[in-house]
C-alpha cells in the first residue's frame, strides 16, 4: 500500500465518486453517507503521510514513476516534499468539513453534488502529487470542470457569469502555461519537474517563460490585477465551493510558484521579484481598502484572501532578494516557510470564515451584512466562533493567522524596511474591515423580526466550525510542527534560489 | 532556590482555566459556580505571585530565565514560549493579580443582576492569564502575543453591552487604534531579529552594544541609527496600549466598558504595559538619546493637555480616565529622563489608587442607580461614608500630597526630571509641573461634585415595578427616564464593593512609606533595569532623599505641593461656597473651555481623516479600480468586443451561393497574392 | 504557329469565364451547373495539351476519367437541381437563402 | 498488367465494392419489413472491411497498379478510424430515419461507397486516383445531404454543397493539370522526384495554390468554409455526424499524399499558405462559433476551426506534425460522431433536437445524456483529461516545433474563445431550468445508447491512456 500511497489517495475519492453517483437522486442519504465515507478513508489514507514521510530528510519521498505516454517520454510520476504533504492533509480534512457542511444543505442533487466534491478532492491531491509538468498541468486544469458544475449548478443568482468568468479566467492563464510547457519540453525532451529545473536556459527564455508561469499562477492565487474572477465566483458558489476555493485552489497558485518558477526560471524571477513584491503589497493594500467597503459577506471575505494571499507571494519572492541580493538564506527561509505557513492557516482561516457567512445564509438566504445585525443575541456560540475566526482573519497571536504574516514581515524587514512597512499595514487594515464586519453582523442589538427568529448552531455546523477552529488554535499557539514537517523541503527549495542557470 | 517552573505555570494558567470554566460551563455552573471558580483562580495566582515576589526579593531566588516550549525553529532564527521572572517582573505580577483579585470580588457586587455575569468573570480571567503572560514573557514573540490578548479582551470588555452602539463603536475604535500602536511594535521587533538575530530577551540585551554604530538604510541618501529606529517603533507600540498622545483617543471612549474592567484593564493594568515595556527594554532604550527624547516629549504633552481636558468633564468615569491619560503622561516622561524605576514605581501605586478611584467612582455610580453625570450628584458623603473616605484617599495620593503613595512616586518624577539635561526635559518640567496643578484642580472638582456641595438630584420614592426594569437599565441607555430622578435615596454599597476600596485604600495610603526608599534609590530592581551611569537623574535625586519622613516634610516646602494647594483653594471656594462662579469662568473663558470640550478636535479630525477618509478611498479603488478598469474594460469590454466582431463576422455568412463562391475566388487571390509577394 | 502557351492561355481564359460565371450569375442555377461543365472543359484542354508536349499519354487519360466524372457530377447536380425546384418552385440562385449566418 | 497482387493489396476496397453492390440488389429485392436486415449487413461488412485493411496489413509501404495505390500505416490508420466511425454513424442513424421514413437501402449503399471513396483518396497514389477517390467520396455526400426529398432545407444545403464542391474539384483539377504540366507525370511518387527539375517552378507553385485550395475546401479550412454551416444544418443530422467524421480523415490523407508525398519538397512554399488558412479558420471558425442558436452550425464553425488545429500540425512539415495532425484527425473524428450522437439520441418524429435550447435543462432529464455530451464538448474544447486536449497539445507542439512560436499563440488565444461557446451548451444542460412541456424523449433504441455511451467515454479513457494510439500514429511516419 505504502509503495502506492500518493495514488491511493488521488484515485480513492475519483474512484470513489462513482458510486455516489450511481446511488442517484432518488436516495440521497446513500450517496451523502457513501461520500463521507470515501472522505473519510481518504483522510485516513492521508495521515499515513505522516509516519511515512521522513520530515527531517527533506525532499522529494514516497515517488511512483511509470511511463505514461512513451513516444513522449510522459511519465506518471508521483513524489511528495514536506510542503505538498501538508497541503494534501490540509484538502483531504477540508474534503470532510465541506461534504458534512453540505449535509442537508444541499438538497438538489446532492449526490451529483458529493460526487463533485470527491473528485475536485482527487484532482487537488494530484496536483499537488504530481512531479511530471504535463501530468501536473491535466490535474491543474481538470479541476475547473468540477468547481465550474459546482459554482454552476447549486451557485447563486449571477452564478453562471461567475462561473464561466472563473472558467475562462483561469484556463487563460494557463494556457500560456502550457505553451512555455511545451517550449521546455522540446528544450530537454521530457516533462519531469526534475529535469527541467537543471535545463540550463537563457535569461531571455526564462523571462518568456517566468511570464507564462506567473499568469497562469498569478490567475490562481489570485494577484491584483487579475484577482477580480474571485469574489464573483465566492459570492454566487454554494458554501462548499467556497470553501474548497478558498482553502485548497487558490493554495495550488503559490504551490505552483513553487514547482515552477523557482526551479525553472530562478534567474528570472530573481530579475522581476521586484515587480512580484510590488504585486503583493498592492495586494495587501489596496485590497485592504476595497474589502473595507463590501457590502457582500462573501465579497469581503473574498477581498481578505487577496490580500491574505499577498503574504504567500510576496513571502516566496521576498526570499529571492534575501538570497540573491543580500546572501541571507535563514531569512529567506524564514520568509519562504512564513509563506507556507500562511498557505496552510488561511485554508483554515477562509474556510472558517465561507463556513460561518454559510451557516448565517442558510437560515436567513442573504448574505448582504444589511440584512443582519444583532446577531450574537441569538447565536451566542455562533457568535464566539465567529469572533475566534475574525481575529483569526486579522492575525492575532494565538491563532493561525498570525504565524504566517509574522514571519514574512519579520523577513522582509530584512529584505528592506519598506516593504515590510506596507506587509505590516495588513495589522491596520485587516483589523479595520474584519472587525467593521464583525460589528456590523455580530453586534449591536437584533435589527429585524428574521434576526430575531435564527436558531444557534446545531451539532453539524458546531462540528464543522469547532475543527476548524481547533486547527487554527493549534496552528497558532503550536506552530512547530507544522513548520518543521515542511523546513527541510523549504530549506532545499531555498537553496535552489541560489543556483544561476546563467 | 530556584522557582519551580510548576508553580510559574500555575500563576498564568490558573486564570486561563478560570475563564474556560465560566465561559464554556457557565450555564451549567451558574452564576456563583462562575465567580467562585474565577475567583479561585486569582486567589491561586495572586498568592503564588506574592511568593514569587518574596522569593525573588528575601528569598534569595536567582532570575529565572527558561523556555517552556519552542514556537518554531528556521535556520538561525528560533521563536520560543517562556518565562522571565525578575524583581520588575515579580512586582508586576503582583500588582497585576492583586488588583484583578480586588475587581473580581468587586464585581460580585457591580455585576449582580446583569445577564453577561458569567461572561463577564470569564472575560476578565482571561484578561489577567493575558496580562501575566505579557509581563512574564522572556521573549519577543511571548510579549507581542500577550501585548494583543490583552487587546483583544479590552475589545471584549469595552463592547461587553454589545447592545450600546455607543459600545460597539468605542471597541472598534479601540482595537484599531491599537492596532495603529502595534504595526509600529511588530517593525520594532522585525527590527530587532534584524539587527540582534534574536527574539530572546537575554540575548538581544546582552547584544544590544553592538547595535551603536548600525544603522538602517532608509534611502539611498538617509542612514537612521538602528538603536533610535527600533526604540521609536518598539515605543509606538507603548503609544498605543498606553494611550500616548496622539493615539490616546480611545481611551475616554473605552469607558463604556462596565467600572471594573475601566479599574482593571485601562487604569490598573492593560494601559501601563507600555510603561512596564519600554522600562523592561531599558537597555536598548539607554542606546539612543534622540528615542528618550521623543519619548519625554510626547509624555509630557500627554501629561499636560489630556489633564486639562479632565478639568472640563461631568461625566465622573471620564474624569477619571483623563486623569489616567494625564498620570500615563508622567510616567512616560520618567522612562524619557531615563527614571525607568521611576516610572515603574509610579504605575505600581497609581495602579492602587487609581483602581481605588475608579471603582469608588464605580460604587457611587451603583448607588446613583448608574447615573455617571456628576452634575446630577453632589452631597453623597452622608449616603456612602466608605466609599466616601476611600476616594479622598485615592484622590489625595492622586495630587501627590505629602505621605500619600502617590507623592512619592510623583514627586520624585517631577525631581528626576528638574535633574534632567535631556533634549526636552525643560518643556517636559514646565509640563508635569503645571500638571500637578491642574491634577489636583479636576480630583478635587470631582470630589466636591460628587460626596459635597448640596444635592442635585431629588429622590421620587414610586414603588412597584422598581424590579421590572431593575436590570435592564444597566446597559440599555439611561435616558428613558429623566436624569437626577432616583427611586430611593442612594445607599452605601454592599461589602463586596467597599471591601476591595478599603483594601485599595491601603496601599494606596502607605505603600509609598515603605518601598520609596529601596524601589527608587535603593537600587531594587538590580538588572531588570538597566541605566547608564550618564542618565542616572534618579540617583542624582536619591543624594539629597534620606527618609520617607524627612521626604515627605520636605514635600510641603516644594512647589507642587503649593500648586495642589493652589488648585485646592480654588476649587473649595468654587464648588463649595460659591458654584455660581464656574459657569462665571466657563462663559468668561468660552473659548479655551470649547476647545477643552472638544477634546481639541482631535476625534473629529481622526473620524474625518482615518474613518470616512478610509472608507471613500475604499469605495474609490472598488468602484474605480476593480469594477470599472479592471472587470469593464479588461473583462467584460474584451468579451462585448470579441461578440461584436462575432456578429459582424456572421453577416459574410450571407446564405447567397455567389458570395460563397466569391469568397473562394478571394481565397484564391489571397494565396496568390502572399505567394507574389513573399515568394519572390 | 500555336505553342503550348496559347492552350494554357485559352484554357485560363475558359477558366476565369466558368469561375466568373459561378458568382457573377444571380439568376438561375442551370447557369451554375454549365459553368462547371466549362471550367471542367478548361481543365480537359490544359491536361491535352500538356500530354501533348510532354509526349505522355497519361494525361489524355485522366481527361477521360474526368470526362466520365463530369457526366455522372451533372447527373447529380440535375438531379438536386429537380429536388430543388420541387421543395421551392424556383432555381433562382437569389432566393436560396434560407441558411445563412 | 495487373495481377492477383495488386488484388490482395486493394482486396478491402474490392470487396467493399462488391459488397455494396450486393447490398444495393438486397436492398431492390427486400420487402420494407426486413430492411433492418440491410442496417446489419452494412455494419457487418464495414466491420469485415476493417479486419481485412488490418489483417492485410504488409510491413512497410506496398504500392499497386504501377503505383496509383498506395496501402501503407497511414492509408490503414485512417481507413480503420473511418470504418469504425462509418459504424458508429449506422448505429445512430437507424432510429433517426426510422422516425423520419428515411430509412431506406440507399443511405447505406451511398454511404458505403463514399467510404469507399475515402479509402481510395487516402492511399492514392497518383493525381488520377486523387481525383477518383475525391470525387466517389463528395458525389455520395451531394446525394446524401439530399437525402431528405421533402425538405427545403436538405436541397438546399445539397445545391450549395455541390456547387461549391463542383467548383472546388474544379480548382483542384486545375492545379493537377498545372502540376503536370510542370513536371510530365501523374503519379505523386514520380512527381517527388521530377519537382527538382522541373524547369517551370512558378507553374508548380500555381498549380500547388490550386491544389491547397481542394484540400482547404474538403477540410473546411477558411476562407473555403462557406458551405459546412449551411450543408451541416441543412443535412439530416445522421448525415451530417457522416460528413462530420469520415471525409474529414480523407481530407487529412488527401492533403498528406498530395502536398508530402506530391509535393513535399515545396514545403516551405506550401507551410506559410496552410498558416495563413490556419489561422483565418481558427478566428473565423471560434468568433463565429459564439452567436450561433442551432448547435448543428455551431458544432460546423467548431469544425472549421479544429481543422485550423489540424492545419497547425501540417505546416510542421514533418513526421511529428504528420502523426500531430493525424492524430487530431482520428479525434476530431469521434468527438464529432459522439456530440450529433447524443443530438440524434435526443431528437424524435418531429423534433429535431438542434437548437441549443432544447437543450435546456437535460441535466434535470437525462443526467447521462447530458454527462456524454459534456464529455464530447470539454473534448471539443480541449480542456484535459480529455482526448481532444492531447491532440490540441500535439498539433501546438508541433507548431512551435516548426518555429512557428507566434502560430502557437494565435492557436491558444482562439482556443480560449472556443472554450466559451462549448461553455455555454454546458451551462444550457447543466444550469439552466428545462422549458415546460418541451420534455425530452430519449431514443429507445438500445444499440444507440450502448455505442453512443462507448463513443463518449472512449473520448475520457483514450484522455487517460492515449499513447499507444500516439505511437500508432507516429509509427506510420518513420519510413
Amino acid at each position: 500500500m505504502f509503495n502506492h500511497l500518493l495514488s491511493l489517495l488521488i484515485w480513492l475519492p475519483i474512484v470513489g465518486a462513482v458510486p455516489v453517483l450511481l446511488a442517484g437522486s432518488s436516495r440521497p442519504n446513500t450517496a451523502r453517507w457513501l461520500s463521507l465515507l470515501m472522505a473519510v478513508l481518504t483522510f485516513a489514507v492521508s495521515l499515513f503521510l505522516i509516519p511515512q514521510y521522513n520530515a527531517d530528510a527533506g525532499g522529494m519521498q514516497l515517488a511512483e514513476s511509470h511511463m505514461w505516454i512513451a513516444s513522449l517520454n510522459v511519465h506518471y510520476s508521483l513524489a511528495v516534499d514536506g510542503i505538498s504533504v501538508a497541503l494534501i492533509l490540509l484538502t483531504t480534512l477540508v474534503g470532510i468539513l465541506v461534504i458534512v457542511g453540505a449535509w442537508e444543505v444541499i438538497q438538489d442533487k446532492p449526490h451529483q453534488y458529493m460526487a463533485a466534491m470527491l473528485v475536485l478532492e482527487g484532482l487537488m491531491i494530484g496536483v499537488f502529487c504530481a512531479t511530471d509538468a504535463l501530468l501536473f498541468y491535466v490535474f491543474f486544469e481538470a479541476m475547473l470542470i468540477p468547481m465550474f458544475i459546482l459554482i454552476g449548478i447549486w451557485g447563486g443568482p449571477r452564478r453562471v457569469y461567475a462561473t464561466l468568468k472563473f472558467f475562462i479566467y483561469t484556463f487563460l492563464g494557463s494556457i500560456f502555461m502550457l505553451i512555455g510547457l511545451i517550449y521546455l519540453y522540446l528544450k530537454a525532451g521530457t516533462f519531469d519537474l526534475h529535469t527541467l529545473a537543471t535545463l540550463p536556459l537563457t535569461l531571455q527564455e526564462q523571462s518568456w517563460l517566468f511570464f507564462a508561469f506567473l499568469i497562469a499562477f498569478a490567475v490562481k492565487v489570485p494577484m491584483v490585477p487579475v484577482h477580480t474572477w474571485l469574489p464573483d465566483a465566492h459570492v454566487e458558489a454554494p458554501t462548499g465551493g467556497s470553501v474548497v476555493l478558498a482553502a485548497v485552489m487558490l493554495k495550488i497558485g503559490g504551490y505552483g510558484f513553487l514547482r515552477f518558477s523557482l526551479p525553472i526560471t530562478p534567474d528570472a524571477s530573481a530579475h522581476f521579484a521586484w515587480f512580484v513584491i510590488l504585486l503583493s503589497l498592492i495586494a495587501v493594500v489596496y485590497i485592504g481598502y476595497v474589502a473595507l467597503v463590501q457590502e457582500d459577506m462573501k465579497k469581503l471575505v473574498a477581498y481578505s484572501s487577496v490580500a491574505h494571499m499577498g503574504f504567500v507571494t510576496l513571502g516566496v519572492f521576498i526570499a529571492f532578494m534575501l538570497v540573491r541580493d543580500l546572501g541571507n538564506t535563514d531569512a529567506a527561509r524564514l520568509g519562504m516557510q512564513g509563506a507556507m505557513v500562511q498557505m496552510i492557516s488561511h485554508g483554515f482561516v477562509s474556510g472558517a470564515m465561507f463556513s460561518c457567512i454559510g451557516v448565517l445564509y442558510d437560515r436567513l438566504h442573504t448574505r448582504l451584512i444589511k440584512d443582519y445585525g444583532g446577531v450574537i443575541n441569538v447565536m451566542p456560540w455562533f457568535g464566539f466562533l465567529y469572533v475566534l475566526f475574525a481575529m483569526a482573519n486579522c492575525g492575532l497571536p494565538g491563532t493561525s493567522g498570525f504565524v504566517g504574516e509574522f514571519m514574512v514581515i519579520l523577513a522582509s524587514f530584512s529584505a528592506n524596511p519598506w516593504i515590510a512597512l506596507f506587509a505590516a499595514f495588513t495589522l491596520i487594515i485587516g483589523a479595520a474591515y474584519t472587525l467593521y464586519l464583525v460589528k456590523r453582523v455580530l453586534w449591536g442589538d437584533v435589527t429585524n423580526s428574521h434576526v430575531a427568529e435564527m436558531k444557534d448552531i446545531n451539532g453539524r455546523e458546531t462540528f464543522v466550525l469547532g475543527v476548524f477552529a481547533a486547527m487554527v488554535l493549534f496552528v497558532g499557539i503550536w506552530p512547530e510542527p507544522l513548520t518543521h514537517l515542511m523546513d527541510s523541503s523549504v530549506n532545499q527549495l531555498v537553496q535552489l534560489l541560489a543556483i544561476h542557470k546563467v | 532556590m530556584e522557582l519551580s517552573t510548576s508553580i510559574l505555570l500555575t500563576i498564568a494558567l490558573a486564570p486561563l482555566v478560570g475563564c474556560l470554566l465560566a465561559g464554556f460551563l457557565g450555564k451549567q455552573i451558574g452564576r456563583v459556580g462562575a465567580h467562585s471558580v474565577t475567583i479561585l483562580g486569582l486567589l491561586i495566582s495572586c498568592g503564588l505571585s506574592f511568593y514569587v515576589l518574596y522569593q525573588i526579593t528575601m528569598g534569595g531566588a536567582p532570575v529565572y530565565n527558561h523556555n517552556i516550549y519552542t514556537w518554531f525553529e528556521i535556520g538561525k532564527y528560533t521563536a520560543t514560549v517562556g518565562f522571565l521572572i525578575d524583581r520588575l517582573t515579580a512586582m508586576m505580577m503582583v500588582v497585576v493579580t492583586f488588583v484583578s483579585l480586588l475587581v473580581h470580588v468587586y464585581t460580585i457586587g457591580y455585576m449582580a443582576d446583569d445577564d453577561g455575569y458569567q461572561r463577564f468573570f470569564s472575560y476578565i480571567s482571561l484578561f489577567t492569564f493575558s496580562m501575566l503572560m505579557l509581563v512574564m514573557s522572556n521573549n519577543f514573540l511571548q510579549l507581542f502575543f500577550g501585548w494583543e490578548a490583552v487587546g483583544l479582551v479590552s475589545y471584549l470588555l469595552i463592547g461587553f453591552w454589545y447592545k450600546r452602539p455607543t459600545a460597539i463603536f468605542a471597541n472598534l475604535k479601540a482595537f484599531i487604534v491599537n492596532r495603529v500602536g502595534d504595526f509600529g511594535f511588530l517593525l520594532g521587533i522585525a527590527a530587532i531579529l534584524y539587527f540582534l538575530g534574536t527574539l530572546d530577551y537575554a540575548t538581544a540585551f546582552s547584544a544590544a552594544p553592538t547595535l551603536i554604530g548600525k544603522t538602517l538604510t532608509v534611502t539611498q541618501s538617509t542612514q537612521w541609527d538602528a538603536a533610535t529606529v527600533i526604540c521609536i517603533l518598539l515605543f509606538i507600540g507603548a503609544m498605543g496600549k498606553s494611550a500616548q498622545v496622539p493615539l490616546h483617543v480611545w481611551l475616554p471612549d473605552s469607558m463604556e466598558g462596565p467600572t471594573p474592567i475601566s479599574a482593571l484593564i485601562h487604569a490598573a493594568t492593560m494601559v501601563t504595559a507600555g510603561i512596564f515595556m519600554v522600562a523592561r527594554m531599558s537597555p536598548l532604550y539607554e542606546l539612543s538619546e534622540t528615542a528618550l527624547s521623543f519619548v519625554l516629549v510626547i509624555g509630557a504633552t500627554g501629561a499636560l493637555f489630556t489633564g486639562l481636558i479632565g478639568i472640563v468633564q461631568n461625566d465622573i468615569k471620564r474624569v477619571v480616565a483623563y486623569s489616567t491619560l494625564s498620570q500615563l503622561g508622567y510616567m512616560t516622561v520618567a522612562l524619557g529622563v531615563s527614571a525607568y524605576a521611576g516610572a515603574v514605581y509610579h504605575l505600581m501605586t497609581h495602579a492602587f489608587f487609581k483602581a481605588l478611584l475608579f471603582l469608588g467612582a464605580g460604587s457611587v455610580i451603583i448607588a446613583m442607580h448608574h447615573e455617571q453625570d456628576m452634575r446630577y450628584m453632589g452631597g453623597l458623603r452622608k449616603y456612602m461614608p466608605i466609599t466616601w473616605i476611600t476616594m479622598w484617599i485615592g484622590a489625595l495620593a492622586l495630587c501627590g500630597v505629602p505621605f500619600f503613595s502617590g507623592f512619592y512616586s510623583k514627586d520624585s518624577i517631577i525631581d528626576a526630571v528638574h535633574e534632567s539635561h535631556r533634549w526636552g526635559s525643560g518643556y517636559a518640567y514646565f509640563c508635569v509641573v503645571v500638571g500637578a496643578f491642574v491634577t489636583a484642580t479636576y480630583t478635587f472638582r470631582q470630589m466636591y461634585m460628587t460626596f459635597h456641595g448640596k444635592e442635585r438630584f431629588k429622590v421620587v420614592e414610586h414603588h412597584g415595578h422598581h424590579d421590572a426594569h431593575g436590570h435592564d437599565d444597566h446597559h440599555d441607555d439611561h435616558d428613558h427616564h429623566e436624569q437626577g430622578v432616583l427611586h430611593h435615596p442612594p445607599k452605601e454599597s454592599p461589602w463586596v464593593v467597599t471591601l476591595p476600596l478599603i483594601l485599595l485604600a491601603i496601599p494606596s495610603l502607605f505603600v509609598g512609606m515603605f518601598t520609596v526608599k529601596p524601589m527608587l534609590f535603593g537600587g531594587w530592581f538590580g538588572e531588570s533595569i538597566h541605566v547608564q551611569s550618564a542618565n542616572n537623574v534618579l540617583e542624582e535625586v536619591g543624594k539629597d532623599f534620606h527618609s520617607w519622613w524627612q521626604a515627605g516634610l520636605d514635600g510641603f516646602a516644594q512647589l507642587p505641593f503649593w500648586l495642589v494647594f493652589a488648585a485646592f483653594m480654588m476649587t473649595t471656594y468654587i464648588y463649595l461656597f460659591n458654584p455660581s462662579v464656574a459657569d462665571k469662568i466657563k462663559s468668561a473663558l468660552k473659548p479655551i473651555w470649547t476647545i477643552l470640550d472638544r477634546k481639541y478636535w482631535v476625534d473629529d479630525i481622526y473620524f474625518a481623516i482615518f474613518a470616512r477618509g478610509g472608507v471613500a478611498l475604499g469605495r474609490m479603488f472598488w468602484k474605480g479600480g476593480d469594477a470599472a478598469v479592471i472587470d469593464g474594460v479588461l473583462i467584460d469590454g474584451s468579451a462585448s468586443t470579441i461578440q461584436r466582431i462575432a456578429s459582424g463576422l456572421r453577416r459574410v455568412q450571407s446564405g447567397y451561393l455567389y458570395h460563397y463562391a466569391f469568397a473562394m475566388i478571394l481565397g484564391l487571390i489571397l494565396l496568390m497574392g502572399g505567394y507574389w509577394l513573399i515568394g519572390q | 504557329m500555336i505553342t503550348l502557351s496559347h492552350y494554357i492561355v485559352l484554357g485560363a481564359i475558359l477558366f476565369c469565364i466558368s469561375v466568373a460565371g459561378l458568382f457573377i450569375n444571380r439568376k438561375n442555377v442551370i447557369v451554375l451547373l454549365m459553368a462547371i461543365e466549362l471550367m471542367l472543359l478548361a481543365v480537359n484542354i490544359n491536361f491535352v495539351a500538356f500530354s501533348r508536349f510532354n509526349h505522355d499519354v497519361a494525361g489524355q487519360v485522366f481527361v477521360f476519367f474526368i470526362l466520365t466524372v463530369a457526366a455522372a457530377e451533372s447527373a447529380i447536380g440535375l438531379a438536386i437541381l429537380v429536388l430543388l425546384f420541387r421543395n421551392r418552385s424556383t432555381v433562382n440562385v437569389a432566393e436560396i437563402d434560407s441558411m445563412k449566418g | 498488367m495487373p495481377n492477383l497482387n495488386d488484388i490482395l493489396i486493394t482486396l478491402p476496397e474490392f470487396y467493399l465494392v462488391a459488397a455494396a453492390c450486393v447490398l444495393l440488389l438486397a436492398d431492390a429485392f427486400l420487402p420494407a419489413a426486413k430492411r433492418v436486415w440491410i442496417h446489419w449487413l452494412s455494419i457487418l461488412v464495414l466491420v469485415v472491411a476493417a479486419y481485412l485493411v488490418v489483417k492485410g496489413q504488409p510491413a512497410g509501404s506496398v504500392t499497386a497498379f504501377n503505383g496509383s495505390f498506395i496501402r501503407d500505416g497511414v492509408a490503414e490508420i485512417l481507413k480503420v478510424f473511418a470504418l469504425l466511425s462509418t459504424i458508429l454513424v449506422f448505429i445512430y442513424a437507424r432510429p433517426y430515419l426510422i422516425d423520419r421514413k428515411l430509412f431506406v437501402g440507399e443511405f447505406y449503399t451511398l454511404t458505403i461507397f463514399a467510404v469507399i471513396g475515402v479509402m481510395l483518396l487516402v492511399s492514392a497514389g497518383s493525381l488520377v486516383m486523387v481525383y477518383l477517390g475525391l470525387e466517389l467520396l463528395t458525389l455520395s455526400s451531394y446525394a446524401l445531404v439530399a437525402l431528405n426529398r421533402d425538405s427545403k432545407l436538405s436541397s438546399e444545403a445539397a445545391i450549395k454543397y455541390f456547387v461549391l464542391g463542383a467548383l472546388a474539384s474544379g480548382m483542384l483539377l486545375y492545379g493537377m493539370s498545372m502540376v503536370y504540366g510542370a513536371t510530365g507525370t501523374l503519379d505523386l511518387v514520380q512527381l517527388h522526384q521530377a519537382i527538382p527539375q522541373s524547369t517551370m517552378p512558378h507553374l508548380l507553385v500555381f498549380g500547388l495554390i490550386f491544389m491547397i485550395i481542394g484540400i482547404a475546401f474538403k477540410l473546411g479550412a477558411a476562407p473555403f468554409h462557406m458551405w459546412i454551416p449551411d450543408v451541416y444544418q441543412g443535412a439530416p443530422t445522421a448525415v451530417t455526424a457522416f460528413i462530420g467524421s469520415a471525409p474529414k480523415l480523407a481530407a487529412f490523407g488527401m492533403a498528406f499524399r498530395l502536398l508530402e508525398t506530391g509535393m513535399g519538397d515545396y514545403s516551405q512554399h506550401w507551410q506559410l499558405m496552410l498558416a495563413v488558412l490556419a489561422v483565418l479558420s481558427l478566428a473565423i471558425g471560434n468568433l463565429v462559433a459564439i452567436v450561433q442558436t442551432n448547435l448543428k452550425r455551431l458544432l460546423a464553425y467548431s469544425t472549421i476551426s479544429h481543422m485550423g488545429y489540424l492545419l497547425l500540425g501540417l505546416v510542421n512539415a514533418g513526421p511529428e506534425g504528420y502523426s500531430a495532425a493525424m492524430f487530431y484527425a482520428v479525434s476530431y473524428a469521434l468527438m464529432s460522431t459522439a456530440a450529433f450522437g447524443v443530438i440524434i439520441a435526443l431528437s424524435r418524429a418531429g423534433f429535431e433536437c438542434e437548437e441549443i435550447d432544447d437543450f435546456k435543462g437535460l441535466n434535470q432529464r437525462s443526467p447521462w445524456m447530458a454527462f456524454l455530451m459534456m464529455l464530447a464538448l470539454f473534448s471539443l474544447a480541449g480542456v484535459p483529461p480529455m482526448f481532444g486536449f492531447f491532440a490540441k497539445l500535439l498539433v501546438l507542439q508541433a507548431a512551435i516545433h516548426a518555429g512557428m512560436m507566434w502560430l502557437a499563440i494565435v492557436g491558444a488565444v482562439f482556443a480560449i474563445i472556443g472554450l466559451y461557446y462549448y461553455l455555454h451548451v454546458v451551462k444550457v444542460m447543466y444550469f439552466d431550468k428545462p422549458v415546460e412541456g418541451t420534455e425530452v424523449r430519449l431514443q429507445s433504441d438500445f444499440t444507440l445508447r450502448l455505442a453512443l455511451s462507448l463513443n463518449a467515454l472512449v473520448l475520457l479513457a483514450l484522455g487517460l491512456y492515449w499513447g499507444p494510439l500516439l505511437s500508432w500514429c507516429k509509427q506510420a511516419f518513420v519510413g
